[in-house]
């Protein structure tokens, strides 16, 4: 009875984030990304569109502010003031930051998306109704939502055999976004129950971080001590979770990207480093 | 000067005039009536059209895109629902404060609040990408345990507006009951037959009036908190949000006085049109209209006030987004809309404090539209601007309507009318027993003192004479 | 013996207020006020309260509905909550007071105005068939004074409105 | 990576793919019944071991979307080949893979693709089978005259190039022309005189410093981006960190990466180049004696100021590089396309390489590869030398069969060459081509070819990486259409025809490739008595790893001719950069949607063709962003949208490559304009390549103006922290780098 459940369990049912919600994480999947590694080649971009059945919407569309690309590449310069970028361009690889205090979940109508216990921030797309309050609310504005129906325009005979099974293709009227591919996270968690071991670095990885040719992303389970991104998060003293992070090296590199909105994301990003000549 | 102190309506008037004069307005519609019929049914055409369209094709043909994912529809509901605060603060606010001028005009007032109500509800679910789900938003038991999530401002929408929708339908209804029975007793045919199950058997006993002014109190007591809340809530679809320009503290405030001034406004539109259309001059008086005016005046002042807090409280604030936004909003490519919306919503609306003007007619019917338009810009201020830049600068984006969007937003607007135009011809559009009233206490307290005088002595020798034992049995 | 329904119509509404305080005051013995239905077109209070204490119990119920929608609207959505704790966390707790609060101020609302009008539809005499002697005036401009007495009390009663200028009076046998 | 797979079960697999392929797909099954008896029932209950549905399988191969020859595996479900990524074996990309790698799933997939053989009889095409369309080649070939045979192909390596010039051989012919629009001929050529080795081996993660003149390694140059973006990540992630600096006209994804980079007039690179070495050796007393007198007078006569005046490179700055390169030994001084693709590139280029010399980065930074083991496999590297030299052939009317494979000159030959009008002059055109591109579409005979995801094959990169190797291609999943045959298979047939004996004992490609592996020494075979075993060992891994003889490079310096730095044309005052996009790279992949929809790394357009121009030029000319503008040369003109880029030079408007076709599927026809139509026949006079960058335009404002498809709002970041940049002296503190 629910009631009895309310009364039994209301105070853990009171905990917020910072005392770990209501369930325990068995992951938390984190990213690393060294955008002084990152040379703004797209190959993870188009690596995602691979993997997760991204429409391809055309000119048009793309145009009007429609596309769909889950991970894209921003490009900023720098140096306005100067005639020339001397300093090379600024590339930033954009996905959803699966933040632990996600700002896009509160707002679902429907709760089409939630947090999993892998402290992934999960869409469903079959309990969407598409009412794009989460994307109102994304202040990276990594969601993307299908205005059509894509299937028909998107694939034609046979580019349709490419569509990745292990995940559906979105019909018009959700929201859809970055998912740190969870497709293969599922894979590699069912793989490694069944040899009962714990999921491991080695196991997977996204799309992007297994296609990026510097090799600028690194991906794992932050809960895991030993896995290299949790190794990395630690290096340059970041924490997940703490609305203010305190660094003994204050000059270190590593920062997340909108940290003053605390809505404390999983992907570290450490600085471009650049050298004056 | 003799016309300030004009009554608000003649107590002389025959209550068989009353009467006459209502009854007349409900019936054998003029030609002017079937023009308007038609015209709204060919703009609900309009919006169909565009809407089926969309549904087939899916909403990128609304220019939705990724950073501007609401826009058009969602200023519209907010307009609409903006609409629907007038009724209620004419019927139930004035009525706990014993305004009786409120009388003549309250229930057009009242019966605009349920249709734009009615029209603001379309919005949300027009605007969703699958609507044939939008039940999910509803809280009903699931075989699979689904529920929703309670935290999001729109399941809050979707209560407020049921709940309001209902109570202002119901407190509509039971203030008609008396004028339903009314219409029972002058009609033949068929529409007796409709106006008896309407006014549910009402003949106007001492009971039924006492549990009917009980009633109506309580409805009006319950009315004005959920007015406001209803509003409160529509501003939270954007105060708990955290996108600059919209987590905004002043926003419930902001977002009700906008409200209750748009709803004056659209009050005096239709004012001037019934009372030019039924020809209402004797209850419809320039007198209600100037008290009308000066309301809309002070309620366009506090939205006013409430502007300049909002500006001034990001101005000197340190969210650098938002007074980025701030400055776009007067600078920007929207520009123009936020320049037209100071000057319909701020300085138009002292037009109000000239009394020559507010007994103009043609000119308040003008001056009430674009206080309107004023308040449909504030709208679109509201929503379009922060979508089109907000954090993060690589999504920033300009867009405007289409015309899909367009077409179903002036399909509204035909779609109230209808609504308001079969009203008008079906239900007394002025409650004709309050008029009755109105002009009964007025006659007695304010041209008859001596008999006021008189009729209360007498009231008070009753009230002794019970006191008398004996009496009774001799 | 023979039970009539007797009404009387009146364009004064003084002289209808006169009759019933001459009724109150006992002039035909047997006669109360509290056999007085009155029939009007507006709300009267003043003449009203010479029909002495008649109580109204609305507002009970409403409290009552208010009450309901307070609790039980709580409880309903802690426990939607609680079983359904796949639910947007957004590192917010399960049970997020603010937001219950605000639904349950809705419904506080919701359950109070519809009780209000369902007591009213059954307190207040409604779906009655009009009474036999129901006259339109009493919607137009007259006020009614009905009352259903014996054979004996026919007379005085007449005599007593048509002292007061009753425009019309209209009696009716209930039965024999 | 997956079990041991021996052929028979291998080939069964591509069976039950078939099956599956049929039945699942993404559409609903058809409900299938027996009483029908037209389709077979498929059991999913003991499925074969390699197509377990839901079971993802990873296959080696090797990737052919451009000539880097990267080892790829594609993860194969229920029959279908549904995902590339990198071969962690392969060390020339280590288990990574760039754009094009990743799209080549949709050339495979492609709607456009040629189905079926076809002829041209009177002017139109009509379908024919193979027998016929073979029959009809063989007979034109037996009746011509061998001399007058010629293969107009791309970049070749491995097996597919021993069987070509054997073909070629069979017929008596020497003409086999490989043309590659994005290529480093004249590099190559330097490199041969200068170090004794074509295609040395570029040390990055050896090297602290890299001065790169127009070298966008992460791009286009050496077509080798993955690896060299994995040598790029060696070099920054070293202690002390590498320091980049490029010089040339238009940011590359090279300068994007730069810690400085400084705008350069294509054809003043040199200049710049030899005032460095001026200073290198007055400065910094490098010894000048192993250059040659004439080379040190020529450097003599550039000093830092004088070349400052010419190419408006401040010559502080100029002797900053050379103090740079000074300090930071060994470094690696590159030169790209720019600088080779002038009229005088080649000395340009040599006099960029003798700093190589001067620093003593040779056998530092820049090593040689070493003899490959088998030289016959070695990659044939094309350039555009041939392309002229095939046109000049065919108009002079020597040719009377042409064969073209893997390249599409008629889409890449500038108008000036007049290809056209040449093909008309070749007897029979036979096309073996995926699709209906520009030159497929001027053939006689058309024969379908299978996706490299469908073809057996092996490649050697032409650029040796650390470890050299053959690397295996192998099908990832049954033929899409039955009716199209591999690159070899065609080669073979056509063989047969005319050396029966010799070739006729292979059934097809597949056993011509087992063969040639069990002639290999045993020591390439993981155990030489299971035949069998070695060979699906080598399938697995997808690479042969090769064995090299040390070598040492010759640092031999010739004479160095002045490099003339290029006179303004008033009437053409600017010049034109044909860039290379890594995605559509030289318009081969312009119809895959993926590259089109990704946008350029630089100027982030998609779907289109743009010309960049620097803000301060727009402004004299009066344009603005997505101003419709007209580029013309002396030999044509484009109209496109103007894009304001700001990592350009003044006098320079680039007009990316790979849109502008007429032909070649939905996805790429009538998609933007192709800037290679209006380039100068001009050549590089040493090597007779086209100097694709020495063609003078001019812009002419339409005063129209359009909307520039792109990503990306704003330039700037508007204050936000999005992208943080730090110096690197903070980061030697924190991280000790």
């Amino acid at each position: 009875m629910s009631l009895e459940n309310v009364l039994n369990n209301w105070s853990k049912y009171r905990r917020g984030a910072e005392e770990g919600g209501h369930h325990d994480y068995e992951h938390k999947w984190a990213m690393m990304i060294n955008l002084d590694l990152c040379i703004g080649c797209n190959a993870c971009s188009t690596a995602c569109y691979a993997e997760n059945n991204l429409a391809v919407v055309g000119k048009d569309r793309f145009e009007k502010g429609q596309a769909m690309h889950w991970l894209r590449i921003e490009r900023y310069w720098d140096q306005a003031e100067q005639e020339f970028p001397e300093q090379g361009a600024s590339f930033l690889p954009m996905m959803c930051q699966q933040c632990n205090s996600a700002t896009c979940e509160p707002v679902c109508p429907v709760a089409a998306t939630y947090h999993t216990p892998d402290g992934l921030n999960a869409q469903v797309y079959n309990r969407c109704i598409g009412s794009r309050y989460c994307s109102n609310n994304c202040p990276f504005r990594v969601r993307y939502f299908n205005f059509y129906s894509y299937y028909e325009s998107s694939w034609p005979e046979p580019l349709n055999m490419q569509l990745n099974p292990d995940l559906t293709v979105r019909d018009k009227g959700v929201m859809e976004k970055c998912t740190f591919c969870v497709q293969r996270i599922r894979v590699a968690k069912d793989k490694a129950k069944m040899e009962n071991r714990k999921v491991g670095d080695e196991d997977f990885k996204p799309a992007c971080v297994q296609s990026c040719p510097t090799s600028a992303m690194v991906f794992g389970d932050y809960l895991d001590e030993g896995s290299q991104v949790r190794k990395l998060w630690d290096k340059y003293q970041v924490k997940m979770g703490p609305a203010k992070q305190d660094k003994q090296e204050p000059d270190m590199r590593g920062y997340r990207v909108f940290e003053g909105l605390n809505t404390d994301p999983s992907v570290l990003y450490l600085e471009r480093v650049r050298e004056k000549v | 000067m003799s016309i300030v102190n004009e009554k608000d309506i003649n107590e002389q008037i025959a209550w068989a005039k009353i009467n006459a004069d209502v009854l007349r307005s409900m019936a054998n519609p003029r030609r002017a009536y079937w023009i308007s019929v038609a015209m709204c049914l060919a703009m609900i055409a309009c919006a169909v059209t565009a809407e089926v369209y969309q549904y087939t094709e899916g909403m990128g043909y609304a220019n939705l895109n990724n950073p501007h994912m609401w826009d058009m529809y969602i200023a519209t509901f907010v307009f609409w629902i903006g609409m629907s605060h007038s009724g209620t603060l004419l019927s139930a606010i004035l009525h706990i404060i014993h305004a009786d001028w409120r009388k003549p005009i309250y229930r057009f007032a009242e019966a605009m609040t349920t249709f734009s109500l009615m029209t603001a509800g379309f919005f949300p679910i027009i605007h969703l990408g699958r609507m044939w789900n939008m039940y999910w938003v509803l809280p009903y038991v699931s075989d699979r345990g689904h529920w929703p999530n309670f935290r999001s401002p729109l399941v809050w929408d979707a209560f407020a507006i049921s709940t309001y929708l209902s109570a202002s339908m119901l407190f509509l209804f039971v203030g008609m009951i008396p004028d339903l029975a009314i219409c029972r007793d002058n009609a033949k045919g068929w529409q007796k037959k409709l106006y008896s199950v309407l006014s549910l058997g009402w003949t106007g006993t001492d009971r039924q009036w006492r549990n009917f002014r009980k009633t109506y109190m309580l409805m009006a007591c319950f009315l004005i908190p959920l007015a406001v809340s209803v509003h409160s809530i529509v501003s939270s679809d954007f105060a708990m949000s955290i996108m600059p320009g919209w987590h905004v503290t002043t926003f419930p405030p902001y977002f009700v006085a906008g409200a209750l001034y748009s709803g004056c406004a659209a009050i005096i539109t239709l004012f001037v049109l019934l009372r030019y259309y039924f020809r209402f001059e004797e209850y419809m008086t320039k007198a209600i209209m100037e008290k009308t005016c000066k309301l809309t005046f002070a309620i366009a002042m506090v939205w006013t006030y409430l502007n300049l807090v909002e500006f001034a409280s990001v101005w000197y604030g340190h969210d650098i987004y938002s007074k980025e936004l701030l400055i776009a909003k007067a600078v920007g490519p929207y520009a123009w809309v936020f320049w037209s919306m100071i000057f319909c919503g701020s300085v138009l609306p002292f037009t109000l404090a000239f009394q020559s003007l507010r007994r103009n007619m043609p000119v308040m019917f003008v001056v009430s539209l674009f206080l309107n338009v004023g308040m449909f810009f504030e709208r679109w201020m509201i929503v379009a601007p922060t979508l089109s830049m907000s954090h993060n600068p690589h999504q920033w984006d300009i867009m405007w309507g289409s015309i899909i969007e367009w077409a179903i937003v002036f399909g509204s607007f035909g779609w109230f009318g209808l609504l308001f135009l079969v009203f008008v011809k079906v239900f007394p559009s002025v409650s004709m027993y309050e008029v009755k009233e109105m002009v009964y206490h007025r006659r007695r307290h304010v041209v008859n003192d001596e008999a006021a005088e008189k009729f209360h002595r007498r009231a008070s020798d009753s009230k002794t004479g019970t006191d008398e034992p004996g009496l009774e049995g001799a | 013996m023979k039970r009539y329904s007797i009404m009387a119509l009146f364009g004064d509404f003084d002289e209808a207020f006169e009759a019933i305080a001459e009724i109150r005051h006992a002039a035909i013995p047997g006669i109360t006020t509290d056999d007085i239905t009155l029939k009007s077109p507006i709300e009267h209070p003043e003449i009203e309260e010479v029909l002495g204490e008649r109580p109204v119990h609305i507002q009970k119920f409403t409290l009552g509905g208010a009450l309901f929608g307070l609790i039980f609207g709580f409880f309903f959505l802690a426990s939607a909550q609680a079983t359904f704790l796949v639910q947007p966390q957004g590192g917010k707790p399960v049970i997020p007071l603010p937001s219950n609060f605000v639904l349950v101020y809705e419904m506080l609302i919701f359950f109070g105005v519809w009780i209000t009008f369902f007591s009213f539809l059954f307190l207040s005499g409604l779906f009655r068939k009009p009474h036999p002697l129901y006259s339109e005036k009493v919607s137009l401009d007259q006020i009614g004074v009905l009352l259903e007495v014996d054979e004996d009390k026919m007379q005085p009663l007449k005599e007593l409105f048509n002292k007061h200028k009753a425009v019309e009076i209209r009696e009716g046998v209930i039965h024999q | 990576m997956t079990g041991t797979i021996n052929r028979r079960s291998f080939i069964k697999m591509m069976g039950w793919g078939g099956v599956g392929t049929a039945l699942g797909g993404c559409d609903v099954p058809t409900t299938v019944t027996l009483e029908e008896g037209k389709e077979d029932v498929v059991s999913y209950l003991m499925p074969e071991e390699y197509v377990i549905p839901g079971v993802g399988v990873w296959y080696a191969s090797t990737c052919t979307q451009c000539a880097a020859a990267c080892g790829t595996q594609g993860r194969v479900r229920e029959g279908r080949v549904l995902k590339m990524e990198g071969n962690p074996n392969s060390s020339v990309n280590s288990g990574k893979l760039c754009v094009m790698g990743q799209a080549g799933l949709q050339g495979h997939y492609n709607p456009d693709r040629i189905k079926e053989p076809m002829i041209r009889k009177n002017g139109s095409l009509s379908l024919v089978g193979w027998d016929q369309a073979l029959a009809t080649i063989n007979d034109k070939l037996n009746a011509a005259d061998g001399a007058r045979v010629a293969w107009f192909t791309g970049t070749i390596s491995g097996h597919q190039k021993v069987l070509l010039n054997a073909l070629l051989e069979s017929n008596g012919s020497s003409k086999h022309y490989v043309h590659e629009v994005v290529g480093n001929k004249v590099l190559q050529a330097v490199s041969r005189d200068m170090l004794g080795d074509a295609m040395p081996k570029y040390r990055f993660d050896k090297a602290k410093m890299i001065l790169s003149f127009g070298a966008d390694f992460l791009g286009s140059w050496m077509s080798s981006p993955v690896h060299f973006a994995g040598e790029y990540a060696k070099f920054r992630t070293n202690k002390p960190r590498g320091l980049l600096v490029a010089i040339e006209p238009k940011m590359t994804l090279t300068g994007g990466n730069a810690d400085l980079w400084i705008p350069a007039r294509p054809g003043t690179e040199a200049a710049i180049a030899l005032a460095i070495a001026n200073e290198l050796i007055n400065a910094h007393n490098k010894d000048a004696a192993i250059l040659p007198e004439s080379v040190r007078n020529l450097i003599g006569q550039h000093s830092a100021e004088s070349v400052a005046k010419q190419t408006a490179v401040a010559a502080d700055r100029i002797k900053r590089l050379a103090q740079l390169l000074n300090e930071r030994s060994p470094s690696l001084v590159l030169a790209g396309a720019p600088v080779e693709g002038q009229t005088n590139g080649y000395a340009a280029t040599a006099a960029i390489m003798l700093l190589n010399h001067l620093l003593g980065n040779i056998g530092q930074t820049i090593e040689s590869p070493g003899a490959f083991a088998f030289a016959q496999l070695e990659a044939t590297t094309g350039g555009t030398a041939d392309l002229i030299a095939f046109t000049q052939n065919a108009k002079d009317k020597n040719l009377d069969v042409a064969f073209f494979y893997g390249t599409n000159p008629v889409y890449s030959a500038p108008d000036a060459l007049k290809f056209g009008d040449a093909l008309k002059n070749i007897g029979m055109k036979v096309a073996i081509s995926q699709f209906m591109d520009e030159t497929t579409a001027q053939a006689d005979v058309i024969l379908p070819a299978a996706s490299y995801l469908e073809d057996w094959g092996t490649h050697v990169a032409a650029y040796h990486s650390e470890q050299p190797a053959i690397s295996m291609q192998q099908p990832l999943m049954e033929k899409l259409y039955e009716t199209t045959r591999g690159f070899g298979d065609v080669l073979l047939a056509l063989l047969q025809n005319k050396n029966k004996d010799k070739y006729g004992q292979y059934a097809d490609y597949y056993a011509y490739l087992r063969h040639a592996f069990s002639a290999m020494p045993a020591s390439y075979k993981e155990n030489p008595a299971s035949e069998e075993h070695s060979w699906n060992a080598v399938l697995q891994k997808g690479v042969i790893k090769v064995q090299t003889t040390d070598e040492s490079l010759s640092t031999s310096i010739a004479e160095i001719d002045t490099p003339t730095i290029p006179a303004s044309d008033s009437a053409y005052p600017l010049t034109l950069v044909p860039s290379v996009r890594l995605g559509l790279w030289d318009g081969r992949h312009a119809n895959l949607p993926w590259l089109q929809e990704a946008p350029d790394q630089i100027a982030k357009v998609v779907w289109d063709s743009w010309a960049e121009i620097h803000p301060s030029t727009a402004k004299k000319l009066g344009i603005e962003q997505g101003s419709i503008i007209k580029v013309s040369s002396k030999h044509g003109e484009v109209t496109l949208k103007a894009v304001l880029l700001k990592g350009l030079h003044p006098d320079v408007v680039a007009i990316p490559m790979g849109q502008g076709h007429t032909e070649y599927g939905r996805f790429a026809k009538g998609l933007g304009v192709n800037p290679l139509k209006i380039l100068a026949p001009e050549q590089e006079q040493k090597t007779g390549e086209l100097a694709m960058y020495a063609t003078n335009v001019k812009i002419t404002d339409t005063g129209k103006k359009d909307t520039v498809v792109k990503i990306g709002s704003t330039d700037t970041q508007m204050g936000r922290k999005l992208v943080g940049t730090v110096p690197v002296e903070q980061v030697r503190r924190t991280e000790g780098a």
